[in-house]
């Protein structure tokens, strides 16, 4: 195979890879694209993600969508009809079990079985590759709400193929985004390739007419995660997706907890992400953006999960982010009942809709930017610089050297050198830089953050105080003291 | 950190599941506690608990699953276990191990019936288990 | 009776209305004001309201307290039991009944022997005068935390008696805030000197080096009340206290939902009545403030019940309130179980911890402070010219004029010609100013907020307006907006 | 505001309850839809509603009762109204009238049993009360 490039795959660089791709279940033959785009094509605009998105982004509103995926067809067109009727969803997921992520469509096979037999889910979400295209076009069809496939797949391009001739207008993930997080052993050159071949597809749907948004998969490992961390990930995908003709991007972040830092962080990320895709000659991509409501451990008693529900939601009202993503009062014990998910989206609504007419104008508000912008900056710049110009070989590069470096992510293909902290006031900055090529002054700054929250909690910065970060909001507070404190 | 109690812990996150950040703290916390752990780290299969076990001479496996897949996943490794000449080897589980919120006494029960030593609730802390484990393996 | 003044009360004053007081229901008979003064010193630190409080804004901590009451003893002490163990109250609460605050015992007494009958609880709240001295003392030392009389008594003399003779250390109201939003037939002037009485008692008590904190109430009729206007009575009450010998005076604020408007309105309030009582002469007064979650209409559902609740204490911690006042999960409904209660502390709790640390430093809320600081010195001054420099007389003559108008209230002595609405961005606004004393600067300030709303809704401003706003929140949303926008 | 449909309705709060906000909302819409409003506001007494009814030759009594001790203050009511000569007439009460979250069919039974013709649950929308009182009273 060619060495991997940040280039336009050639219609038959595509086909010599997908005759392959079908043949990888069963299912995969069902797939006709000409067929399609027929499918896509006969679909009411109200049922295609890209128009209601672009439509809220323009009226200033935020939509919101739960995360659902169980694994049997009626139960799903239940479940999902429960989220658009009673949880009053704007957009509806299905969010992918975790063996059809692993491409283990056997095992998969089995928990539908299994999920049959004891009237049980023993899968946590919905193998649509078993299911196949008409599987996924009985959730189209009955559901009047667009629907996005959600997931966390390294190698997704059989399930991309399948859902897309199945009538999905949108699709999360990305090369970076569902490997380092998502996977142990995966390498990056595969992921990157793989997802460029999702990405193609999605451009040649885009060149028949069929709009599919993409969204690479904002909140990384949801650990502590630093905003400029996956900003980088965040324009970077946006970049690659771009080159293949993918036209509409939603970039994501997941909330970190204080509030100026979040405001912050997204609205650079959309006005990042536009910059540098008008700077790198794509100007046409219609961007948008997501906040995920938080994404780290979760209190269990459902009074303080409402709380960290409710205080996402404000973030995502008071910096206009398109989309928020919601989580529900289950969230620290399992996979949530139908009727806790709604209760997520209802506590949600009532901040958007309280909120929404309401913004942010901080001091902090300024600074936060131009922070998150310069740090992002640095590492956009440094991948650039790694590849010689080409994103793809520079990213790789920048995450095994660690320029790119995801907290807690079980893939060993990241570094892991950089330890994230909260400071004083419970934003994300580093403790540890490890390898992420920052300038002087912003090293300052990060040292001095954490130094001032050190000296306040009379102790030294040490990965206890990481691990009581990692804690703390399952323990009721954002930043987590000694007990001292 | 206490002392090293010379017990030999072999930890790590089963199946198809790549949920990173509870096993680096148990590992951080089981090291704290005094014992010997290997990390074998997410998405552990069955036979390389079983690998690790007899390599390290281990005292016990801790298996967790947050992702829900644990029963599907954790099924007939006592069985693996005993084939494997570990008849009787401290065995426990924890995390999320089901799929949803379900009555815990029916879902211990179960873990219970597949030879599971000890089953725990989402969200137990490091000190409850390094407690059972003291206990469960004489220390102190 | 001698013409009402603002002027300490002389003990001869004070003693001849006293005897009077003690004879109204039977339970008088057994204050003895000396011996309480012993039990009073005989409280720990930890159970006396004000320590507490002022340890608390020492810290730039927020103190968290529910409101709450049940008619029987035992099903009291086990209700704020539960409420310090479970739901971690840092201040407990006795919330009085109805019949209790219009004098009237005898129907009180009637709830009681029904509710021990029915098993049952058929008072909404405790009545403290008919359980007396003794009864009120099983509270006091059945716990471990400072305890309050909140109600809503326009004359609350013997219930002050009881209740302070009983060992509380905390009691609320005031002379306009417990008559106008609170009574219909009741006289300014005799409230004013109600609560002198209960003000010169709490001068007493403080004398006698028996710390007892006053806390004038806040949000008034809780029904879209401008910042300014809850915050005139706050000060004039607490100048009014101070006259008294009151030295520990809370000032509080009903949210109105508007991040800036709501932040801004805290800190203000904190500073005017500082300045206000330092101006006066009563410098030596601790001033300590208490914001209360949303206090009109809730949604129905409990999930939206917790954003409501959520967003209330985000106020409260952004604005570092010394306390916040609690709403639960059944509020729409009714009096709520202790559970529902502690479900509404832990939620507050979860967002004061989360949040605690963060600040917020707008550019807009400067400018509303300055707004709300110099709409509240134009009501204030009114005040003291109508008066002639007599607080107790300009009040009275404000409330008659609508110079001071309280929004929705029952009292036919308020003049209710000033109606407010939200503005665009949800803060509380003047529709129609009525005869409120604002500048023309700050009158056209108004009226351009609203017609900017006006404009956005493409229609004129109404009373239908105020009505879509009153039901806003509870239908899920700030803004009372026509079904189209 | 829809033509006066001639039928005449006294509304108030009883007992010793204050809260003045949905009486002035339910007055207002009440007369947009046509109806002769005679508003007691708060704190009405048995006797005051009976006196206003009687004076107006009104056709229905609306109860608002929110503070929770509305159980209390309606007893006896339609006694009284029967001896005042008020026979038969159309009596209504709804707001949060018992005290803390009850169910609701049962506190409906219990003010059936009272003599009140509809019973209303917390937060009943004006529109839902007018529908009832044109059935109830048959306008249209
Ligand atoms: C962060 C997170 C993620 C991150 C993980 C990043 C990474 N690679 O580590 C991302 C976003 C990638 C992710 C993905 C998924 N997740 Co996830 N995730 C979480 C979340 C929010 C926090 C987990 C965490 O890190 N907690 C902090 C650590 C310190 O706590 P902990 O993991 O619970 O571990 C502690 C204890 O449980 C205990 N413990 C753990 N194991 C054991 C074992 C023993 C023997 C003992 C005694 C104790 C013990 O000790 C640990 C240290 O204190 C949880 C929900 C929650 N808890 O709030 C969901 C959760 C675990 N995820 C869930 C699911 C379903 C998924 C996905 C399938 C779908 C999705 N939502 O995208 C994928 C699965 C991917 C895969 N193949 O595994 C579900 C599991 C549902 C269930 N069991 O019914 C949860 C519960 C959320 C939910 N309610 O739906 N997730
Ligand atoms: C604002 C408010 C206050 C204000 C009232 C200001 C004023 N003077 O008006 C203040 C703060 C003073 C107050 C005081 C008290 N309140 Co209050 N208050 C509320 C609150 C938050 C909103 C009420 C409101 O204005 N809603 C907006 C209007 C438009 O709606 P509404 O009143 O429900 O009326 C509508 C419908 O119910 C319906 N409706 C009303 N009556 C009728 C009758 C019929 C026949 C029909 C068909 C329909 C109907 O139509 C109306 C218009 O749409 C409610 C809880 C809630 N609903 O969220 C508690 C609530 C009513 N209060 C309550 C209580 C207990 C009190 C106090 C005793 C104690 C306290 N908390 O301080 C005192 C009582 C004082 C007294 N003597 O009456 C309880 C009642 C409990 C119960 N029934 O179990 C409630 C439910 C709160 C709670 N969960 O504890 N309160």
């Amino acid at each position: 195979m060619d060495e991997l490039r940040n280039k336009k795959w050639t219609r038959d660089e595509f086909e010599s890879v997908r005759s392959e791709i079908l043949t990888q279940w069963p299912t995969g033959k069902d797939v006709d694209m000409e067929e399609a785009f027929a499918y896509h094509k006969s679909l009411p605009e109200h049922k295609v993600f890209s128009f209601k998105l672009n439509k809220a982004k323009e009226e200033g509103k935020t939509l919101i969508q739960p995360r659902a995926g169980v694994p049997l067809i009626p139960q799903m067109i239940e479940l999902l009809t429960y989220l658009q009727d009673v949880g009053k969803a704007d957009l509806l997921p299905t969010t992918i079990d975790s063996y059809t992520r692993q491409n283990r469509y056997n095992e998969a096979e089995v928990g539908i079985t299994e999920s049959e037999r004891s009237g049980k889910a023993m899968l946590n979400g919905f193998p649509a590759v078993n299911h196949g295209v008409a599987g996924c076009r009985m959730l189209i069809d009955a559901l009047d709400t667009p629907i996005q496939i959600r997931h966390g797949t390294p190698d997704a391009r059989l399930l991309t193929e399948i859902t897309y001739a199945g009538g999905y207008t949108s699709y999360e993930g990305g090369g970076i985004s569902y490997n380092i997080p998502y996977a142990k052993n995966v390498s990056l050159e595969a992921t990157i390739r793989d997802w460029q071949y999702v990405d193609r597809l999605t451009g040649i749907y885009e060149e028949a007419g069929c709009p599919i948004n993409r969204e690479p998969y904002g909140p990384l490992t949801g650990t502590l995660v630093p905003p400029f961390v996956s900003h980088s990930v965040a324009v970077i995908e946006a970049l690659l997706a771009a080159e293949q003709g993918v036209k509409n991007v939603t970039v994501g972040y997941g909330q970190c907890g204080n509030l100026t830092q979040d405001v912050a962080a997204v609205q650079v990320l959309q006005s990042l992400t536009d910059e540098y895709l008008r700077k790198y000659g794509y100007g046409d991509v219609n961007v948008t953006t997501v906040l995920h409501q938080w994404m780290g451990g979760f209190p269990q008693e459902e009074s303080k999960a409402y709380s960290v529900i409710a205080w996402g939601s404000a973030v995502a009202a008071l910096s206009h982010a398109t989309k928020v993503i919601v989580k529900t009062p289950h969230e620290a014990i399992g996979v949530p009942t139908k009727e806790a998910n709604a209760d997520g989206m209802l506590c949600t609504q009532q901040i958007i809709n309280m909120l929404g007419e309401q913004s942010l104008n901080t001091y902090g508000l300024k600074d936060e930017k131009v922070i998150i912008a310069a740090e992002t900056r640095c590492v956009l710049d440094k991948c650039f610089e790694l590849g010689k110009g080409d994103l793809a070989q520079g990213v790789i590069l920048a995450i095994r050297s660690g320029a790119l470096d995801i907290p807690f992510a079980p893939s060993r293909y990241n570094a892991g050198k950089m330890l994230p902290a909260r400071d004083n006031d419970g934003a994300i900055r580093l403790f540890h830089a490890g390898n992420v090529p920052l300038t002087p002054e912003l090293l300052d700054f990060h040292r001095e953050k954490i130094e001032e929250r050190a000296k306040y909690e009379k102790r030294q910065a040490s990965f206890q105080m990481v691990i009581d970060d990692v804690y703390a909001i399952s323990k009721g507070r954002l930043v987590g003291r000694p007990t001292n404190k | 950190m206490e002392q090293g109690n010379g017990k030999k812990l072999v930890i790590g996150v089963i199946g198809a599941d790549v949920h990173a950040v509870g096993i680096r703290i148990l590992e951080f916390a089981f090291r704290e506690a005094g014992f010997d752990v290997t990390n074998l780290g997410v998405m552990v299969s069955q036979e390389e608990f079983i690998g690790a076990a007899i390599e390290t001479d281990a005292d016990a496996i801790i298996i967790s699953s947050l992702y829900g897949h644990g029963e599907l996943d954790c099924r007939g490794m006592r069985d693996k276990m005993n084939e494997a000449g570990l008849e009787g080897l401290l065995l426990y589980v924890g995390g999320n191990i089901v799929v949803g919120k379900q009555d815990f006494v029916d879902v211990e029960k179960r873990f219970h019936n597949m030879g599971f030593d000890r089953v725990f609730p989402p969200g137990t802390p490091p000190e409850t288990t390094i407690e059972c484990l003291k206990k469960d393996l004489g220390v102190e």
